[in-house]
């Protein structure tokens, strides 16, 4: 009980700092690497509030796919040491102090809306497993089942039109 | 079963807080249209770990619905827009966001 | 029955000539042309069959969406024929004077022409509130679309004009239609857009002022008169021939129609107090349109302008409340309706040949083409008010009605026949007299097509001037409905 | 049956006819047509007179059908005809039959011959239906009618954008007039209830209410109507530059015919005049100003269709003033000579013109009553009328005005005068024009008369025409006055004529003006070029030749401002367009604020949207 108490903070120091890092640095790769180690963080945390089924998807799903998209585009643009100079000049130290701002502020404000609200629950880590969460994703949430099909769908047309309109216009060069 | 810990729910939201305002950070303060995306990606997983806490708290599977369904429109995003990107470094033969300024009115 | 045939043949008829653009560019023109030619035969055995006893030519009521009180209410009297008659014979005008025009898609032409058509003819027979603005609109988009597709070099700007005003115009009056229909069911329980129960409506004076604001707005911008004529001017300029016809010829007139048959008799109190307002209008619109006329460079303009003056005698005549005002502007409407359509023809015609419509680079072209000076004196004689011709009997009848209202008005009234010798006189001169300009291409005269429809405007104009009793007394037991109980 | 119908039908059918060949008939049968159709309805009319004379009833009626009826409103076409309008069809038929002929030699060698023929029956008809009317609005009609083809024919020849000029100042100036009459038409019927001429006229008799204010209204309107017609002041600008019509079309529109409408007018509605004494006055004011103004312009002119323009003016300036002096009968009289004679100077000069190759400058005429000794006679014998001679027909009718004008006006020596020494300028002008015109050296070439030419002035079609308006210039007087002395009963006053100083006083005014005029222009006595040089003589004649500044006053009162107004460029487009621009403008303002918004920029519509969250969140916070 204890272990996994601290297990939780472990992971949210780790999810922050790697988080940060990764919207910082100036290496693409490097950056995408912590975002790995983010999202596996927030795996565990997932695990810890007895959603495996969830963790599990963001391990595949996002460690596994998606980033390994990401990683695909940045080795196909060849994001190399020319980038990573160019990047430090664009993120000089003045560009932050606005968003730093800004985020502090809505840090301070969602934090008061976190705290105002009355509930002080606590979570007890009762498993969720993938059976029930399967049972009203097919009952309950259907048609949010279907529309998600439909964005995909959208979102396969849109990405193979977007990407043949580049080759045609290679073919034609 | 149980994991049997015992956080207060106002911890998880905090942690999904700092990674959504770290992630918004992220998307005002990168030019380059990669790292924005990546920051969205992280404002993504914030907005799902609200959730899945939200659920967890109540031990129902809605939470987790949900987080699916985010995953479902990130997948779509990003598939979207890496080809968009791809598009946007042939054409402009940079990644920097400010130099595709078509959109304006 | 007859007329909604009449209706579902233009439309059907329009469908068909769209399609048939594919086997042949010119078989949607015969397709249109004979349709509107049947249509004008049509018209003419029901006028010569004669009125039923209650006075009408056709009737059909049916139920059309009941829980709204919706009813599908057509009837034709006399005053509806007289210009369902006007319409299907400038359906021929506009389509025999367009023959040549259209360069591209001639199917889609023909198929807005004859839904305009279409749509007028329900204007100017519905007897639903409902079903008069359907009508309203299916009139409104075709003719949209003739003046965006073929128009001329400014037509994009003409037809946003042209559609703004007349949208924005037709939602007052839906406001208005809906307001009359929610007011008179709070008051009978009954909830019905039917004409005659509405017109019947109980309502108290200062609603009713509000609601038949609404309804005149609607139909003075239609007209137009000033001050929202402004449209017209772009609209005719821009417009292509057939659309230039229809627009003075008819679509102006469903605007003086619903002054004659909803705002008179539905608001008759309020507009009985309103005249002065709306005889002042009129009056202003002959002046200022006459004045305008006379600056105007531009062929098509300067004849669009005249077309607001001579509206204003409709205005003038309808809120002089008189038997003789009344008649003058239904006389007005007809005769108006052939001889605008004539000058626009022209107008057409000359552009076909010169690609100009500017009558600095026209001048002398009566040495080259005989014919159309002649017919332009015909008609530009009408316009200016030559009595024996339609639009003196129109003019005159509408002056002496509005003498017995109101002095002073019809002095000035009076005033725009002067100013409309200045500005038809110099169309006359700047365009077909003088000295031939040497740098006018040779243009052939007109033949056979163009010269039969030109002849048989100037028949019905020398008829309408001649003999305007077979006109009057159609109309003649219409008045005292029209003009509701006293006199 | 009388075939009343049938006169003014003939050039209506004329008309029709030359109107749809659209002149391909070969002119031969133009001719025919158009000179024909007049020809058949003069003597139509000769019978109808015949007929007329010869029955008991003082009116002929021709119905057809009904032209409109609205409530009381009612009018017909119906021909109605009694004395007075039959002594007017019988001028329009007859003199238009003349000057037609006439016409077919001097438009032999023009382009739209047809054409002109067409205009010309039209007018004709048009003239006829004005005098046969039998309401108001078939005068109208016929009023508006006849302006219509003067229109047509001044602008004849249409290649001449001065000649278009013209003709829309003579259409739109007489229009202006229309406008009166139009609106004394509204108030007779609103008076009377009908625009029947004859009811009108009973009701003015009968039931005209007293103080009849209404009644002086509508004769100062009818009065502003027959001005602009009739080309008196104010309204007489337009009729010396109708003189660019072709010649027979001055005759017979611009002398004889269209131009008498107006007293046709004010005869016709004699009861409503009779009611009004400051009607009359206004009446016989407007043609006593006229005929001073003209008769001095005229002096000046060295146009010579412009002299006789300007004298047409003064004669029919002498009918409205008997009208006014209350001599119905002498002023009508008066119009029938007038008719003739004028048509006989206007042809003439036609002849003259012709054979100097369109030249109409006296100045440049000279010694030609030998070499045109036809047109030569027709105008000596045309000017003697003109003048008044004893024993022409003219001088009946102008002296028949003067001394009733002495007798029989409350201003008799004022009146008397101002006309005694317009009769003496009448003198002086003719004069004037014979001898530049025929007398003295030749100025310039004359065309070479061929002899198959068909205007040449010794042909038949120029020869006949001239010797009927001779013999009618000069016996005119001795069998119409009876005539025309009927027409008004008891109701005209026409004085006898009696050996008194005034009488012969009136009788010799003309002779002494020949006599000066005489000693002016043609004689060594006086020195023509001292005159000419001197200032005050010569700033009177610049004066005299614009026809008194009329032309500039209008030009710069009306012409000018409407003219700046309307074609200065800003004003091409509509005011009222403004309004609606304003608010396009506003539109596309807004539209431009707001775009500015959406910069395109990624990262800025990132920052836009976290800001907008961050609102929201406050708001729900704070609320």
């Amino acid at each position: 009980m204890e272990l996994s108490l601290y297990l939780f903070y472990i992971s949210a120091a780790v999810a922050i700092t790697t988080a940060i890092m990764a919207v910082t640095r100036k290496n693409a790769s490097h950056a995408l690497i912590y975002l790995v180690v983010t999202l596996l963080s927030i795996a565990v945390i997932f695990f810890l509030l007895g959603a495996p089924f969830a963790a599990a998807l963001e391990i595949v799903i996002y460690a596994g796919a998606i980033v390994v998209l990401f990683l695909f585009v940045v080795m196909m643009l060849n994001l190399g040491r020319s980038s990573v100079a160019r990047e430090s000049q664009w993120l000089r130290p003045g560009m932050w102090v606005l968003p730093a701002i800004l985020s502090g502020v809505l840090f301070i404000v969602f934090g008061y809306t976190v705290l105002q609200t009355e509930n002080s629950a606590m979570i007890e880590g009762q498993v969720v497993p993938p059976k029930e969460v399967g049972k009203v994703l097919f009952h309950e949430y259907l048609l949010g089942v279907e529309l998600a099909g439909v964005l995909l769908l959208a979102a396969l047309v849109g990405a193979f039109h977007v990407g043949r309109r580049y080759l045609e216009e290679r073919r034609e060069n | 079963m149980t994991t049997a810990l015992s956080i207060p729910l106002e911890h998880v939201f905090f942690l999904a807080i700092i990674l959504f305002l770290i992630g918004a950070f992220g998307v005002l303060i990168r030019r380059n249209i990669i790292f924005m995306l990546l920051s969205l990606e992280i404002m993504m997983n914030a907005c799902g770990l609200a959730f899945v806490a939200a659920g967890a708290r109540w031990a129902e599977p809605d939470g987790q619905i949900m987080f699916m369904f985010i995953l479902a429109l990130a997948a779509a995003e990003v598939a979207v827009a890496l080809g968009l990107v791809v598009q946007l470094a042939r054409r402009f033969e940079t990644l920097d966001i400010d130099r595709a300024e078509e959109l304006n009115g | 029955m007859s007329v909604m045939l009449l209706i579902l043949l233009l439309l059907g008829a329009g469908v068909v000539a769209w399609v048939s653009e594919r086997v042949n560019t010119t078989l949607p023109n015969w397709i249109a042309l004979i349709t509107f030619v049947a249509t004008t035969l049509w018209v003419l055995v029901i006028w010569f069959n004669g009125p039923d006893t209650d006075g009408l030519y056709a009737n059909l009521n049916r139920e059309w969406i009941p829980r709204f009180g919706i009813d599908l209410h057509l009837r034709v009297d006399a005053l509806s024929l007289m210009l369902i008659g006007l319409t299907t014979f400038l359906g021929i005008v506009a389509v025999v004077s367009s023959w040549t025009e259209t360069k591209t898609r001639h199917g889609f032409f023909q198929f807005n022409i004859l839904w305009v058509m279409a749509g007028v003819i329900g204007v100017f027979s519905a007897f639903d509130l409902f079903l008069f603005f359907f009508f309203w609109e299916v009139m409104l988009i075709p003719m949209y679309f003739l003046i965006a597709i073929w128009g001329h070099e400014d037509k994009e700007y003409a037809s946003m004009k042209f559609f703004l005003f007349t949208q924005i115009s037709g939602l007052l009056m839906l406001v208005a239609i809906v307001a009359l229909v929610w007011i008179n069911y709070n008051i009978s329980g009954v909830l019905t857009f039917d004409y005659d129960v509405l017109k019947e409506a109980n309502l108290d004076i200062a609603t009713a002022r509000l609601l038949m604001l609404g309804f005149f707005i609607a139909f003075i911008t239609k007209l137009p008169s000033v001050p929202v004529h402004t449209w017209l001017p772009d609209a005719h300029t821009q417009a292509p021939t057939a659309g230039s016809v229809i627009l003075a010829g008819i679509l102006l007139k469903t605007g003086a129609y619903g002054i004659i048959r909803f705002v008179v008799p539905m608001f008759n109190e309020a507009s009985k107090e309103f005249w002065v307002w709306g005889m002042s209008l009129g009056v202003i619109s002959i002046l200022y349109g006459g004045y305008l006329a006379y600056s105007q460079t531009d062929f098509k303009r300067l004849v669009a302008y005249s077309s607001i003056a001579h509206m204003g005698f409709i205005l003038v005549g309808v809120y002089s409340f008189s038997k003789l005002g009344t008649q003058g502007a239904i006389i007005t409407m007809i005769a108006h309706g052939f001889s605008t359509a004539a000058l626009f023809m022209m107008a057409g015609a000359i552009q076909e040949r010169l690609h100009t419509r500017e009558m600095s680079k026209m001048g002398g072209l009566w040495v080259r083409a005989p014919r159309m000076g002649a017919v332009t004196m015909f008609f530009v004689v009408a316009s200016v008010g030559m009595p024996g011709l339609g639009n003196f009997i129109g003019e005159f009848l509408v002056l002496i009605g509005a003498f017995q209202k109101s002095v002073v008005l019809t002095v000035f009234a009076a005033i725009g026949i002067v100013v409309a010798a200045v500005y038809g006189l110099s169309l006359m001169q700047r365009s077909f007299q003088g000295v031939p300009n040497p740098d006018v291409p040779k243009m052939h005269d007109f033949a056979f097509r163009e010269m039969s429809v030109m002849v048989l405007l100037m028949i019905a104009l020398v008829w309408v001037g001649i003999y305007p009793q077979s006109l009057l007394q159609m109309t003649a037991p219409l008045l005292s409905e029209l003009l509701r109980p006293t006199l | 049956m009388h075939l009343l119908w049938a006169i003014p039908a003939l050039p209506l059918a004329g008309f029709l006819i030359l109107f749809l060949t659209e002149g391909r008939l070969p002119r031969s049968v133009v001719s025919s047509i158009g000179a024909g159709s007049v020809g058949l309805a003069a003597l139509l009319t000769g019978y109808v007179a015949w007929q007329f004379t010869s029955s008991d009833s003082s009116e002929f009626v021709s119905s057809s059908w009904t032209w409109m009826i609205v409530g009381e409103f009612n009018v017909s076409f119906r021909l109605w005809v009694d004395a007075l309008s039959l002594v007017m069809v019988s001028v329009i038929t007859g003199v238009g039959f003349l000057i037609h002929w006439y016409a077919t030699g001097y438009m032999s060698e023009e382009e739209g011959y047809s054409r002109f023929f067409c205009y010309m029956n039209l007018f004709v008809f048009a003239m006829l239906i004005l005098v046969m009317g039998d309401n108001l609005l078939l005068l109208f009609l016929g009023w508006e009618g006849v302006g219509l083809c003067s229109y047509l024919l001044i602008g004849f020849f249409h290649k001449v954008p001065e000649f278009g000029y013209a003709a829309r100042k003579a259409f739109v100036v007489t229009r202006v007039g229309d406008t009166f009459l139009i609106i004394a038409l509204f108030l007779i019927f609103k008076q009377v209830g009908s625009l029947q001429i004859q009811e009108g006229l009973t009701f003015a008799r009968e039931s005209m209410p007293d103080p009849a204010t209404i009644n002086t209204i509508i004769c100062l309107l009818l009065l502003g109507g027959a001005v602009g017609k009739s080309a008196q002041v104010p309204l007489q600008t337009w009729l010396p530059d109708a003189m660019a019509g072709p010649t027979p079309v001055s005759a017979l529109i611009h002398a004889a015919t269209m131009v008498t409408a107006g007293v046709y007018l004010i005869a016709r509605m004699q009861d409503f005049f009779m009611l009004s004494q400051t009607a009359m006055l206004c009446v016989a004011a407007v043609g006593l100003v006229t005929l001073f103004i003209a008769s001095f312009t005229a002096l000046v002119q060295s146009d010579i269709k412009r002299v006789l323009a300007y004298s047409t003016m003064s004669q029919i300036g002498y009918m409205f003033f008997a009208l006014g002096v209350g001599a119905w009968s002498a002023g009508l009289f008066h119009l029938m000579t007038h008719a003739f004679f004028k048509a006989l100077l206007f042809l003439a000069s036609g002849s003259v013109i012709l054979a100097m190759h369109h030249e109409q400058n006296m100045f440049k005429m000279g010694g030609l009553w030998k070499k045109l000794p036809i047109p030569f006679i027709a105008m000596l014998v045309g000017s003697a009328a003109l003048v008044a001679l004893p024993l022409t027909s003219g001088f009946f009718s102008k002296d028949a005005i003067l001394l009733t004008a002495w007798k029989n006006s409350p201003y008799a020596i004022l009146f008397w005068t101002v006309a005694v020494i317009a009769a003496f300028l009448t003198s002086l002008y003719t004069v004037r024009m014979m001898v530049l015109t025929f007398f003295g050296k030749p100025q310039s070439e004359m065309h070479e008369l061929k002899k198959e030419s068909l205007w040449h002035p010794s042909r038949i079609r120029t020869v006949v025409p001239f010797g009927l308006l001779a013999v009618l210039s000069i016996a005119g007087g001795w069998m119409g006055f009876e005539f025309t002395s009927d027409l008004f009963g008891d109701k005209g006053v026409h004085a006898e004529f009696h050996f008194d100083p005034i009488a012969l006083l009136t009788l010799g005014i003309p002779f002494a003006g020949v006599v000066v005029g005489y000693f002016l222009f043609a004689s060594d006595l006086v020195d023509r070029r001292k005159i000419i040089k001197n200032r005050l003589s010569d700033l009177l004649s610049k004066f005299w030749h614009s026809g008194w500044g009329f032309d500039w006053l209008y030009d710069t009162l009306v012409v000018k401002p409407f003219r700046f107004i309307a074609q200065t460029r800003t004003n091409r487009n509509d005011i009222v367009d403004l309004f609606f621009k304003l608010i396009k403008f506003l539109a596309s303002l807004f539209h431009h604020i707001l775009s500015m918004f959406q910069t395109g920029h990624v990262r800025w519509y990132a920052f836009t949207m976290v800001g907008g969250l961050l609102l929201v969140f406050l708001a729900v916070v704070w609320i």
